[in-house]
């Protein structure tokens, strides 16, 4: 867990209003698993007061080699639309690894992992999916978008197993949403990133086998001191009562905390 | 040079983490040696375990965020059995926030915390603008900031800094209310209610609807009420409200802060503590200045 | 789509510079036309010339600014005769912000300016923070500004709307007070006091010590007093502080404001004013809104 | 006076701390006088908030036909700190031309101008004295800086007329203070700019002669509305009592304006 100034490698639009951004520091060596995430502090040059909070971005993928790692984001606001004109060569001031991400260990040797992703759910799915693969896991992704025009990556998760690809409008793809096509597919383990309603919808259809989900909520501080971002358990006796999805998270074992 | 000495507080430097940013320290130990700090101020402290409001808590604005965590904490007996033992290991000393909604509440709280040995002052939240009952009433009326104080006080071992709220008429009034019924230092200030609404649901971003406003949009309230404070007491002020680095901390001593609290820049910076300490120094010197106390009140005693 | 119909005012938009950031209008009539503008509100009036307060005036603060011009204008006899008829040209409304330090100060200047074809309201100022005299107490105490809001209507053939002070532990108590009084509006907010130490000289950087806060800093303040007021009063709200594009009208209307002032925003981008009035219909027809008027207070009566 | 994002031609440090940016736009057409300033936003990317107010620069000069004009400034501050790191190419939001500047016209045909100008004072003098050189007066310079690596123009300024240095410590041209070498100078009307103290001891030294003097304010609109730049007048009889730095000078009269 450092903060430092990353170096942009690249930065280019992959979707309509999506982005990829490759950086460079040390930060990637400290990555423990996929799913953690950084935050990220943008048009903070000198002295300027907005936006004054940091953004949380999940990390797509990381290279040790190369000291890398790729974000991949939505502009969609104020700190990532500004995020958006950041340009070769230019330094990010970034914070992480944080958080917990999802456990590579919960499926078995040689056994069967789903990735269920929505918009830009999508993108810690990617690393993770890397990872297994290269354990020799057997990998299925159903990856939801809201239309052709939103996709991105398509290529790259087919290279690494069976790519199920959902639009709700059914210009690419299937017509429909990731539920739609859960039930044919078998699976030991399986791992969840996406707005909460599909989180839910995921939740209730996978039922008994193990599923990881990956929750999103207003951050302050990103290491667990704020308590900005708290989520109630589901059992009631749980000593603390509640996880922040900051550091105990973002990844959690469904059933662990309330989706809402 | 950067030692200041407060009721209770032998500081080796005069920055210390504000309550509620910094929680119980842990975190933040992961990233550096808490030693570096002049204190830690303590998240709030109530007699019972809260947890707090719903979510979303927090949201930014321009220069600032609003946040209503809602005084979510263990209760001060978990914190006392579960906390401070980790905090012993430092030898920064270590200020505990109290809050309640009823006097009795804080009665009790303040006399469990005031006897833990490594607490070494009490900071009486009067001002959290996000609990429901209690709380706000406590830091807007003088004369209940000042019984409320009163009670604190008799059964208090350590000092009592009372914490006002930003959120009144007449904060001279309120600063003096308090220091008559014993209060040994003042800390100033807590977050100004605020509010923002969200135009896609067309509803206020946070789950309490209103918060309180932090970050460097409310130094200028800040500095304005502890300028005029510090010429009508005669308790030491713990500065805060906004403040982002050495300059900051420097403009909270001109205009009479005695020692400053950092809250929301943890959260923009998580190193911003120790560069603050690192950096003052050179400040000073560059000032001609070398004791930071000879900075205090100067706006207004040149 | 964009009309807006208010005791006195039928406002061909909700859009107006804000009292003190725009003068009369002849420095900004030469960047557009102000035909444009919703209404205009003219900088505050006294019974006498007033020369105002010792430079530096202004500061800068994080995500706002600090002034402290202190109600420099050349008296309400000047303004009907020199500044009044040159706006008359226009088919904009003028409200006519008054001030003074003795109620019948007030009175004489309200009587005066209300006569005035021209002016179509009055905007009552009892909120100036950086006036020695009378003032900053109108604007703090319910009962006095309800006396003085009395005697203004008594005397005024324009509607009047108040302008309250955010310097106050109960903004609802100050606008139900003037409400009962006989208001017909508010102006929400003026400026909060606040101060900057500059660190080279080591004193205020305003000559008069203390200025008011105004830009985006102060916003969320501004929307919470609105959203708390408009709930419990019956009389329309010009909401202002920290305006500077269509979103943030938006996010007023929504807390309960009927109308808005733009103030610091001039500063920033002079042609802030039309820009705004121009983003609104694209932004009301994405909202699915056929006019302005249905949003006002929907953050709390959805 | 129009606001446009002009577009940054080249940004160079002439001195210490002292850039010379030279920006293209339509604002340079508007241009009436030499001594007339711009008001620059910095830092104003989408929704940042700070620095909020505009900062007011003179113009040193003009250029009609390539439509730019060229500021020079020393990085003091926020706003100045920021605005040393724009880059060629890059817009940059001006405001302008505002004020009114020094009047070319108060010297008489065939006659000697003499321009006083100490540190950030001496920029506007430059385009005024390019003006005064091309209707053939006689120009004559006395430029004051702190020390060696303050110094910018000389050689420009040099090239129009006699042009005397000092500097305060000695480390170039002659040690002192602008008003220590006016005495032996012959001339029909002065110009001045510079810190205030200066300014109070040309006025002094220059008693009888048309001298007129640039103005310095801190200041919110910049086109005369917000009242915060204002300075009285010595006649007190004077109908208003006040004058606006930004709209009624910033270039005064010697005598016209209190300088306090
Ligand atoms: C653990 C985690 C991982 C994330 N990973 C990604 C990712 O890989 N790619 C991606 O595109 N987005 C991701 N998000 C969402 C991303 O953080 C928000 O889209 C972003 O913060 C929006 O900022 P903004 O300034 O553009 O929007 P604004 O609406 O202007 O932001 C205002 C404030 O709200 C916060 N906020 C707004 N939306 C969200 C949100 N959905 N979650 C948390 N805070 C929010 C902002 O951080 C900021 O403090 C992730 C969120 C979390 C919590
Ligand atoms: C008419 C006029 C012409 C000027 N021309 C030049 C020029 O050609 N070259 C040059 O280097 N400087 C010039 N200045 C001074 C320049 O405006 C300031 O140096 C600049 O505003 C400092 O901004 P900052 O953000 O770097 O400093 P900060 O100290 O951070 O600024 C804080 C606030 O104070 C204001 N301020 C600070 N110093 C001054 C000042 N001296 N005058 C007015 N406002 C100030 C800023 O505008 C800002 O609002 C001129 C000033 C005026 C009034
Ligand atoms: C997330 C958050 C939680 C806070 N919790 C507390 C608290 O528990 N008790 C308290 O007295 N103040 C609390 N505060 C107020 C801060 O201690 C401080 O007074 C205020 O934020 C102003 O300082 P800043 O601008 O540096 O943040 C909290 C502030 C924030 C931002
Ligand atoms: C320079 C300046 C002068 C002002 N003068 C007046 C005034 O004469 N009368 C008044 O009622 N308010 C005055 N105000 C307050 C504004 O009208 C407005 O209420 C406040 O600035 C908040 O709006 P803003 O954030 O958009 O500026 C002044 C504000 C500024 C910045
Ligand atoms: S963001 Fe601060 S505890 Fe999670
Ligand atoms: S800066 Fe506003 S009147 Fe001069």
């Amino acid at each position: 867990m450092i903060q430092e100034d990353m170096t942009v490698l690249s930065h280019r639009e992959i979707a309509d209003g999506i982005f990829e951004l490759k950086l460079h520091g040390k930060i990637p060596a400290e990555i423990s698993e996929p799913g953690q995430f950084v935050h990220v502090r943008v048009g903070g040059s000198s002295g300027s007061a907005a936006p004054l909070l940091r953004r949380p971005i999940s990390i797509c993928t990381a290279d040790l080699g190369h000291q890398s790692l790729t974000l991949i984001y939505r502009s969609i606001g104020l700190g990532t639309e500004l995020l958006s004109h950041a340009v070769e060569g230019k330094k990010i001031d970034v914070f992480g690894p944080l958080g917990h991400g999802f456990p590579v260990d919960a499926v078995p040797e040689g056994g069967r992992a789903l990735m269920i992703g929505g918009g830009v759910g999508v993108p810690p799915l990617f690393g993770l999916s890397q990872m297994l693969a290269d354990k020799g896991v057997q990998v299925t992704h159903v990856l939801g978008f809201r239309s052709e025009k939103d996709i991105f990556y398509e290529n790259e998760f087919a290279e690494l197993g069976e790519t199920i690809i959902l639009t709700e409008d059914g210009t690419n793809g299937r017509a429909g949403r990731v539920t739609d096509v859960l039930k044919g597919i078998d699976f030991d383990t399986a791992y969840a990133c996406g707005p909460l309603p599909m989180l839910k919808a995921v939740q209730t259809m996978i039922g008994e086998k193990p599923l990881y989900l990956s929750m999103e909520q207003r951050m302050g501080c990103g290491i667990g001191a704020c308590l900005a971002c708290v989520v109630h358990t589901t059992d009631r006796d749980d000593g603390k009562g509640y996880r922040r999805v900051c550091c105990d998270g973002p990844v959690f074992r469904a059933g662990e905390v309330e989706l809402c | 040079m950067l030692d200041v000495h407060l009721p209770g507080l032998d500081l080796k430097n005069p920055v210390m983490p504000a309550s509620g940013c910094f929680a119980f320290g842990a975190e933040y130990a992961k990233l550096y040696d808490l030693n570096q700090l002049g204190a830690i101020i303590i998240k709030a402290a109530t007699l019972e375990a809260r947890f707090g409001n719903p979510t979303p808590r927090v949201a930014e604005t321009p220069g600032g965020m609003l946040n209503a965590i809602g005084l979510q904490n263990p209760g001060v007996d978990q914190i006392i059995d579960h906390e401070l033992p980790r905090l012993a290991e430092y030898d920064t000393p270590v200020i505990a926030n109290i809050a309640g909604s009823e006097t009795s509440d804080y009665v009790r709280t303040a006399e469990k915390m005031s006897k833990d040995p490594v607490v070494r002052a009490l900071e009486l939240n009067i001002s959290c603008p996000n609990v429901k009952h209690g709380g706000i009433q406590f830091g807007t009326v003088p004369e209940v900031a000042a019984e409320l104080t009163a009670k604190v006080k008799a059964v208090s071992e350590k000092p009592v800094y009372v914490k006002l709220s930003p959120n009144v008429t007449d904060i001279v009034a309120m600063a003096q209310a308090v220091e008559q019924a014993g209060a040994d230092g003042l800390s100033m200030i807590n977050t100004l209610l605020g509010m923002r609404i969200d135009l896609k649901t067309q509803r206020p971003v946070l789950a309490n609807k209103t918060g309180g406003l932090s970050g460097p949009a409310i130094k200028p309230i800040a500095i304005r009420m502890i300028y005029e404070v510090s010429q009508q007491v005669k308790i030491p002020i713990i500065g805060m409200g906004g403040i982002q680095n050495a300059d900051d901390v420097i403009e909270y001593f001109l205009a009479g802060a005695s020692a400053v609290a950092v809250g929301t820049a943890n959260f923009v910076d998580p190193l911003v503590c120790p560069k603050i300490i690192n950096e003052l120094p050179g400040k000073l010197q560059s000032m001609g200045v070398s004791s930071i106390h000879e900075l205090v009140g100067r706006s207004w005693k040149l």
